[in-house]
């Protein structure tokens, strides 16, 4: 009893540990130029880090709140792979707001207070246990993020990315509306296994509204179009925040209502191939797409596209192997769910990259930097931590994740004879995938940080903030942790993913390789270690000169261009990527509008418009008209009666 | 004990015959052109001419440009141990073979890195075609080496899928097989900057990829990436050999094995180098443009060895 | 007699006489709201008990807790309402657009207007309803037309004459209804009590034709499309307090008349009017959508949207079932709360811009945050976005479409909604950001935002919080209606 | 006998009015308009009385004197004052012309008798008359406001709109309950005032009373 009380005690303490400082700094944002509200946020943002240690502690963490809304109450249930979840993503956070903090932008006190909103509903959408809560966070989490996009120009941008994430956020409400209804019961925690009691229509129909709904969020085609603008028209925190943290909370969300929810009883093989399909589409677009973009922001919002579409695509492969093998199973969930953990962990290590690169040189297009590596080395080092493991270079961690992936593709021998035809295909994406990613960091590392400073903010950068490359050597380092130590984390998440996705067999039974990332890791670092070594122990001279110029000598300009780098795909690619050139007076340059947009949306919204109009034409502005609307109405409405 | 010994044994040999590779193709291809040619060792002298001379480098480049020969030699002697080259059991069970293919993406990924380095237009220039390339050979190879893992029913360790397939004897070889082992050895020629993909003789900016690159090291940095790139060349003539063919190859530490394997794979390098001399001088180097063609051709090899094995 | 009643009718006498007496004096602009707190004050301590589900009926007057939550909210709206007029209007008076005696007409007419949509909802007899909803658009018509402007008047015409058709229509649907209770019910045959006890025996013929004419005719006054025609004109042209009242409660006016009926009328003939409810709906809440994607005039846009909001409350009336039912109340406090908050800040902006031409409004976050803000957040919560009111509002009857099986319908609502929140985005958020003009006054006085915040509070707290008691009300009002549908 | 002499001249006020009405409608001026709706309401109060007398309910006599006093002499008066105040021309301002909106009235007729069809089993021929004259009267009303523009004329349409429903109230169930009719009165008297002003006022603006000048609304 007293071990009980001490228990929801502790949880209580923790909880308001986690809760209520953010809850503060929402309303203290003005109070000393928003350095309250940062403190308040950073505090619990550790808190949060010390979720998975807490949830070892403490058995059975939930609580229901005091406060209940008109829909029922707000409760939460933090189960491992949960604690996992807000662990990770609570260090990202803190990262990432330690540097908003630290930025050239210096204290903004709107951001302040927003970002502790922001933390507040991430955490609760993660660890919410009823309906109302995971929807009412989940809404909470664009709403803030639409209001921290806002970069004081026309807007344009978050709008649409509302708009679109509210579609979504209707689809989720419809599923969630009808799983609640199917159940009878608003805790989420009494819906293991609901799909046996909806029906396999209706939870194929549920499954995909929920991929679709969070896919909104996680750019699934075509709704990704608001992704580029979003995130580069917003400060790049916010975009730094919405592609980790909200991604996270969008894939766990996502995983535990579809696997351990709804569950897998039906046969979910054709939905599941459906989406496997969709996803892998959104990949293979988010990566041509991301090589020909120019500003880095946009080079990052693709990439997260097709980090994003390689998550879902695991999950909805979970789906296809849910019959088949149930090890194979877990692996592909771990693989997926172990990715978006990375991703979260590289790209806002990206995010902030970019924003110091922006911030030093003023400059926000690749074309005009340059050389950065020179002046400075340090931030051009964690950069590199940083887009090794976007490329999934061994042994950082996005490589670990991509390794399970493939294992998972690999293993696929358990199938039908008419699925796994789909899986050398899958595979081949993968490949080139990685491949056009490769490319496109390799673009954006190599003209941000080598070469020659190409405009005059490049070759002279503002002297950084003190302190504000604490977060990206953090960051840095996860990686490399990440990367190094990613069989314990492998462990534990796996055994998140089987207690979440009801699955009784571990991923290792499935895993038909051997490798140790830690050992790979070492192997390497201490391979190039002993050549340097080596190299140090015979000293030679050194000389510096200019650069070969065939006889000239080399100015800025006579550098390769990012869009002559990625002119040979483009042109081995044509069919995809149509006509590319614009020509703007006697200038010829490279330009791309997104398809989706030009066949979708815009003939979408013009066709609303043409709607629009054709039905504004009934308020015509004469009485006499409307009388008769009513006179027609009435006569309608009684005849209708009469003959009915 | 032994096997780790021997394990280690494999890997130095393997870097260290990387330049007689090289040599011998060379001077087979100067014997084709009725030239006399260099000594088969030339490459041992180059490279050592090259490490004992100083370096200069450009004053654009930062630390990344001289780390990069590090990490290209490093990531490369790290794949010399995971390959079976003379004997299965490799050093390599911390690394199987999507690591290989991982690997070969680090090598060239700080490679194309160090060639944008220099800020002319030459870097930019060969790393862009790489990238091109690479998109179109680095999912062939994926899958070339899946088919293999696949068709062994081994797993993705590489010593096991090459001690499984020479267990298997003749009935390893069907279609899988022989196409996944045709679209190995295109990607082998593209990744290795041979004819027709590249001219690793010349050094015409037209026609460059892989030597662009390199343009801007000099001393002990080029040595390092000479070096690395023919142990590139052995490493997939080794995969090749012992993979695709594995006959031969010990699976078992018994000395016996080992020195039979010993003749047996150096016959099958001797062969592999020959033919690979033989087909570049009488292939001439197509037009960048034109080598999508061939990619994609290894690419649907690939594809379709995993297909037929999965259908059939 | 119940002395809670007592003194709400004896105050709100007391203010109408007040304020008509002292319509000239310069303390109107003060008394006038401090009337209307009283009011508000009285309506609640009457209120309270009776959504706690004490009856009142006592000789003409009767109160459930479903005419209760009616009340309510107009007693708040129309509280806050005045407050906001009083910095509104003070504006406008000090520019010149309005004089004093005009000032002392407004705040009568306001007075009379909001007490008699109170005493609407306390009358016992359906008669008195009808009455009422005819008053009240005698008394609004003054207020519509208050400017003197061309528009204005122009508006002020369309709405009397269609407001006056569609009252007469209704009252043919009475003339029916009490047609067929002749022989039935002995006396006080329009009293809402006792034609819920008599409504087996009553004539369903009769009662299906009369239910088309009553909710044609209150239709007209709820604005269910096509008879809205009058709504947009009105909202957009009365002063900018008055339409937040009008689109908050006088709606729900004669939505309350027609809710009445319908609920005798589902004994009667089950199925029969709340289908005519659905497909009046669904039409309201389709066009209304377009409207509001191609609207120009923010003032119309929101009165759109008010024809919207009719609709899926209409729409959850109509399903009918419990779960939707409660739905549909809860949207319509909901939107009682929310649609001011944007019409008052319309307000702000519109006398601040001098137009009402969304186009040409741009960065008012720059000139006036506050409004900006409670703009932003009232369009938000409008649209349905969590965590206002209208979310748990159009959530509720979503669940109570998915509950009955109306998996189409639900589809195609969630569609529309979709519809109105692009539409919405796509017109409100580019005025809050982007250069304003450089002529735009700065002026946020207190009374400007106060009672607009105060409802945006109201409306996210009722969509955050709901504390049992409140939810146990709405239960209350749900179950005079269902308790005896179901 | 008598009480279908009584049925007879119920039967006959009813259809004058109707009668009246389509008249009305095919009125082109405005001073034989507003004499035709004092007639039209004239009979309504003749109807009241013969129900009143025969019903024996006293409540309708006070209805019947109202319809007298105010739609008979009151209102025509107020009508004819507007008119006088604010100079309006004389013509009622065709929207759609006189066939055209004889035609429509016949068939709001034919529709009003089809409507009412299936209500008509539990009455009395007398009581199914009434019925489907007071819903076409009604109809016919409505449809004089829709193909009228002039604002006076509007009014009229309503007031016969009015009219029509009491025909049908004193008809089907002898009278509304008192309150209701004098609310109802009160209500009519209270709009045609507003209306009145309003009329006035666009005459204001417009220097006409013709509403299709009102089409600044719209979108």
């Amino acid at each position: 009893m007293v071990m009980v009380v001490e228990t929801s005690a502790l949880l209580t303490s923790y909880l308001v540990a986690m809760f209520l400082p953010p809850a503060l700094g929402m309303i203290a944002g003005r109070l000393s130029s928003g350095r309250v509200s940062y403190l308040l946020c950073s505090f619990s943002c550790i808190v949060g880090m010390m979720c998975y240690p807490v949830w070892n502690a403490v058995p059975g963490f939930t609580m229901t709140f005091p406060l209940g809304s008109a829909l029922g109450d707000y409760a939460v249930d933090v189960d491992m792979l949960t604690s996992i979840f807000v662990s990770i993503s609570s260090l990202v956070f803190l990262m990432i707001v330690v540097h908003m903090s630290h930025s050239g932008h210096g204290y903004r006190p709107a951001m302040a207070s927003m970002s502790c909103a922001l933390f507040v509903s991430c955490m609760l959408c993660m660890m919410a246990d009823t309906v109302v809560l995971v929807l009412v966070a989940w809404e909470v989490v664009s709403l803030v993020t639409f209001l921290m996009g806002d970069d004081g120009g026309e807007g344009g941008h978050r709008w649409r990315f509302l708009v679109i994430t509210h579609v979504g956020g209707m689809m989720l409400i419809c599923a969630f509306t009808y799983m609640w209804l199917v159940s009878g019961s608003q805790y989420l925690h009494d819906w293991t296994g609901l799909g046996e009691r909806m029906g396999a229509t209706a939870s194929i129909a549920v499954i995909l509204c929920l991929f679709i709904g969070f896919g909104t969020k996680l750019g699934t085609l075509p709704f990704h179009v608001w992704m580029p603008d979003m995130y580069s028209g917003s400060p790049t925190h916010t975009s730094a925040l919405l592609t980790t943290v909200c991604s996270n909370v969008a894939v766990l969300v996502l995983f535990k209502t579809v696997f351990s929810c709804v569950g897998t009883t039906h046969d979910m093989v054709v939905p599941g191939v459906a989406l496997c399909i969709l996803s892998a589409a959104t990949a293979l677009w988010g990566a041509m797409e991301s090589m020909i973009q120019r500003e880095p922001r946009r080079i990052l919002a693709y990439s997260s596209m097709e980090n994003m579409a390689l998550v879902t695509m695991c999950l909805s492969l979970g789906l296809v192997f849910s019959d088949a093998s149930e090890g194979l199973m877990a692996l592909v969930l771990l693989a997926g769910l172990l990715h978006a953990l990375n991703h979260s962990v590289f790209k806002s290590l990206m995010m902030l990259v970019v924003d110091s690169v922006e911030d030093v040189t003023g400059e926000g297009s690749i074309d005009r930097y340059g050389g950065i590596a020179c002046s400075m080395p340090a931030l051009s080092a964690v950069a590199l931590v940083g887009i090794a493991s976007l490329a999934a270079v061994p042994p950082m961690n996005g490589f670990v994740s991509e390794w399970l992936m493939l294992q998972s593709l690999l293993g696929t021998d358990v199938l039908a004879s008419d699925m796994r035809v789909l899986m050398p295909l899958l595979v081949a994406m993968v490949g080139v995938c990685g491949m056009v990613v490769a490319t496109s960091y390799a673009r954006l590392y190599g003209f941000t940080f080598l070469g020659r400073p190409r405009s005059p903010g490049a070759s002279e950068p503002r002297a950084q903030r003190r302190g504000s490359l604490v977060p990206l050597v953090v960051l840095a380092a996860s990686c490399v942790c990440m990367g190094l130590f990613a069989t314990p984390l492998m462990d534990r998440m796996s055994a998140g993913v089987t207690e979440a996705a009801g699955i009784h067999q571990g991923y290792t039974a499935a895993l038909s390789g051997t490798m140790d990332p830690l050992v790979l890791g070492l192997m390497i670092a201490g391979t190039v270690a002993v050549l340097v070594a080596a190299s140090k122990v015979v000293s030679y001279g050194k000389a510096v000169d200019d650069t070969w110029g065939c006889g000239g000598t080399l100015d800025e300009r006579m550098q390769y261009s990012s869009e002559g780098f990625s002119q040979p795909i483009v042109r081995v690619f044509h069919p995809f990527y149509g006509d590319t050139s614009r020509r703007e007076g006697d200038r010829y340059s490279t330009g791309f509008t997104e398809p989706f947009v030009k066949y979708i949306y815009a003939p979408a919204g013009r066709l609303v418009m043409v709607l629009s109009e054709r039905i504004t034409r009934i308020q015509t502005g004469n009485i006499q008209s409307y009388l008769s609307y009513i006179l027609v109405t009435l006569v309608v409405a009684l005849l209708a009666v009469r003959l009915l | 004990m032994i096997p780790t010994v021997i394990g280690i044994l494999q890997a130095v040999a393997l870097v260290l015959v990387a330049p007689l590779v090289s040599g011998i193709v060379s001077k087979t291809k100067a014997r084709m052109q009725g030239r006399g040619g260099a000594s088969v060792l030339q490459p041992y002298r180059d490279i050592r001419k090259l490490l004992g001379k100083d370096s200069t480098v450009s004053g654009s480049t930062s630390w990344l440009f001289r780390a990069v020969p590090f990490v290209c030699m490093g990531s490369m002697i790290v794949l010399a141990m995971m390959t079976p080259f003379i004997y299965t059991g490799t050093l390599a069970p911390f690394g199987d073979l999507v690591a290989v293919v991982y690997l070969f993406t680090l090598y060239r990924f700080s490679m194309v890195l160090g060639g944008l380095e220099g800020g002319s237009a030459f870097g930019g220039m060969g790393s862009s075609r790489e990238m091109m390339m690479s998109v179109l050979i680095e999912p062939a190879l994926l899958l070339a080496i899946s088919t293999l893992a696949i068709l062994s029913g081994a797993g993705t360790d590489m010593g096991d899928i090459s001690e499984s397939l020479s267990g298997m004897g003749l009935l390893a070889v069907g279609p899988a097989l022989i196409l996944a082992g045709a679209s190995f050895t295109i990607t082998l020629l593209a990744e290795n900057a041979r004819i027709p993909f590249d001219n690793p003789s010349t050094h015409l900016e037209l026609t460059m990829v892989h030597e662009a690159m390199l343009l801007e090291y000099s001393g002990r940095g080029l040595a390092m990436m000479e070096l690395s790139s023919m142990v590139r060349l052995t490493v997939f003539m080794a995969m090749l050999g012992s993979m695709f063919f594995p006959w031969g190859v010990a699976t078992t530490a018994e000395p016996v094995d080992i020195l039979v394997s010993v003749a047996v794979t150096s016959a099958k390098m001797l062969l592999m180098t020959v033919t690979l001399a033989a087909v570049e001088s009488v292939l001439c180097k197509t037009r960048l443009f034109k080598t999508p063609n061939l990619l994609t051709a290894s690419f649907m090899l690939s594809l379709m060895a995993m297909m037929s094995l999965y259908i059939l | 007699m119940n002395t809670a009643l007592t003194s709400l009718i004896c105050a709100m006498a007391a203010s109408c006489v007040l304020c008509i007496a002292l319509r000239n004096r310069r303390c109107i602009g003060t008394l006038m709201p401090v009337c209307s707190i009283v009011l508000m004050v009285l309506a609640l301590n009457l209120c309270v008990p009776v959504l706690g589900g004490e009856v009142i009926d006592d000789g003409p007057f009767y109160m459930d807790p479903l005419s209760a939550v009616f009340m309510v909210l107009v007693a708040v709206v129309g509280c806050m309402a005045s407050v906001y007029s009083r910095a509104y209007m003070g504006l406008e008076n000090r520019e010149g657009v309005v004089n004093h005696r005009e000032l002392g007409q407004y705040y009568s007419l306001l007075i009379v207007f909001v007490s008699v949509m109170m005493l609407t909802f306390a009358a016992r007899s359906m008669a008195i309803v009808w009455l009422g909803v005819g008053a009240t658009t005698l008394v609004s018509t003054f207020l519509v037309g208050f400017y003197s402007r061309e528009e204005s008047t122009e508006a002020a015409w369309k709405y009397i004459i269609l407001c006056s058709v569609g009252i007469t229509i209704a009252l043919a649907g009475y003339t029916l209804v009490y047609a067929s209770t002749v022989g039935v019910i002995e006396h006080g045959a329009l009293d809402w009590p006792v034609l819920m006890a008599h409504a087996q025996e009553l004539d369903p013929t009769m009662m299906r034709m009369a239910m088309v004419l009553v909710i044609v005719g209150f239709g007209t006054k709820v604005g269910f499309v096509p008879m809205h025609t009058w709504l947009p004109d009105a909202h957009s042209q009365a002063p900018s307090p008055v339409s937040g009242l009008l689109s908050a409660v006088l709606l729900n006016c004669a939505m309350y008349g027609i809710l009445r009926f319908h609920a005798v009328s589902e004994i009667t003939v089950p199925g029969f009017s709340s289908t005519i409810l659905m497909a009046f709906g669904l039409v309201s809440l389709a066009v209304a959508a377009f409207f509001i994607a191609s609207s120009r005039d923010l003032k119309r846009m929101l009165a759109y949207s008010s024809i919207e909001n009719m609709g899926l409350i209409a729409l959850g009336f109509g399903i009918g079932t419990p779960v939707a039912v409660t739905g549909a109340v809860l949207q319509m406090v909901a939107h009682s709360v929310t649609k001011p908050v944007l019409f008052f800040s319309a307000g702000n902006i519109i006398q601040s811009y001098g137009t009402r031409d969304m186009s040409a409004i741009r960065g008012v976050g720059r000139v006036m945050p506050g409004t900006s803000w409670l703009l932003a957040a009232g369009t938000l919560a409008i649209v349905g976005a969590p965590p206002f009111a209208v979310f748990v509002g159009e959530l509720t009857i979503l669940s109570g479409m998915l509950g009955g099986g109306l998996v189409w319908l639900a589809a195609v609502t969630v569609v529309l909604l979709c519809v109105v929140f692009a539409g919405f985005a796509r017109n409100v958020f580019p005025m809050l950001s982007g250069d304003p003009p450089s002529d735009v006054p700065i002026d946020g006085s207190f009374c400007r935002i106060a009672p607009i915040a105060v409802l945006m509070a109201l409306s996210l707290s009722i969509g955050l919080f709901m504390p049992e008691q409140a939810m146990e009300w709405i239960g209350n009002a749900v179950g005079t209606f269902t308790g005896v549908v179901g | 006998m008598e009480n279908a002499i009584i049925g007879n001249m119920i039967d006959l006020c009813a259809v004058m009015m109707l009668l009246t009405t389509v008249l009305a409608v095919a009125m082109t001026h405005m001073k034989p308009l507003i004499r035709l709706f004092s007639a039209q309401s004239l009979f309504l109060a003749v109807l009241a009385l013969i129900v009143a007398y025969s019903s024996g309910t006293s409540h309708i006599y006070i209805m019947c004197g109202l319809t007298l006093v105010l739609k008979v002499f009151v209102m025509p008066r107020m009508l004819w004052y507007i008119m006088d105040r604010i100079n309006v021309g004389r013509e009622v301002g065709l929207s759609l012309g006189i066939p055209g909106t004889l035609l429509a009235s016949g068939l709001m007729m034919v529709l009003s008798y089809y409507i009412t069809e299936p209500l008509l089993a539990t009455m009395h021929t007398v009581e199914r008359n009434c019925l489907a004259l007071s819903v076409s009267i009604l109809l016919i009303g409505l449809l004089m406001m829709c193909t009228r523009k002039n604002a006076i004329t509007e009014t009229i349409g309503l007031l016969m709109m009015e009219n029509g429903l009491f025909l049908g109230a004193v008809a089907l169930s002898h009278g509304m309950p008192l309150i209701v009719e004098i609310a109802a009165f009160f209500d009519v008297m209270v709009a045609v005032i507003i209306i009145g002003i309003f009329a006035h006022r666009i005459n204001r603006s417009f220097n006409s009373v013709d509403t299709s000048f009102l089409r600044r609304l719209r979108e």
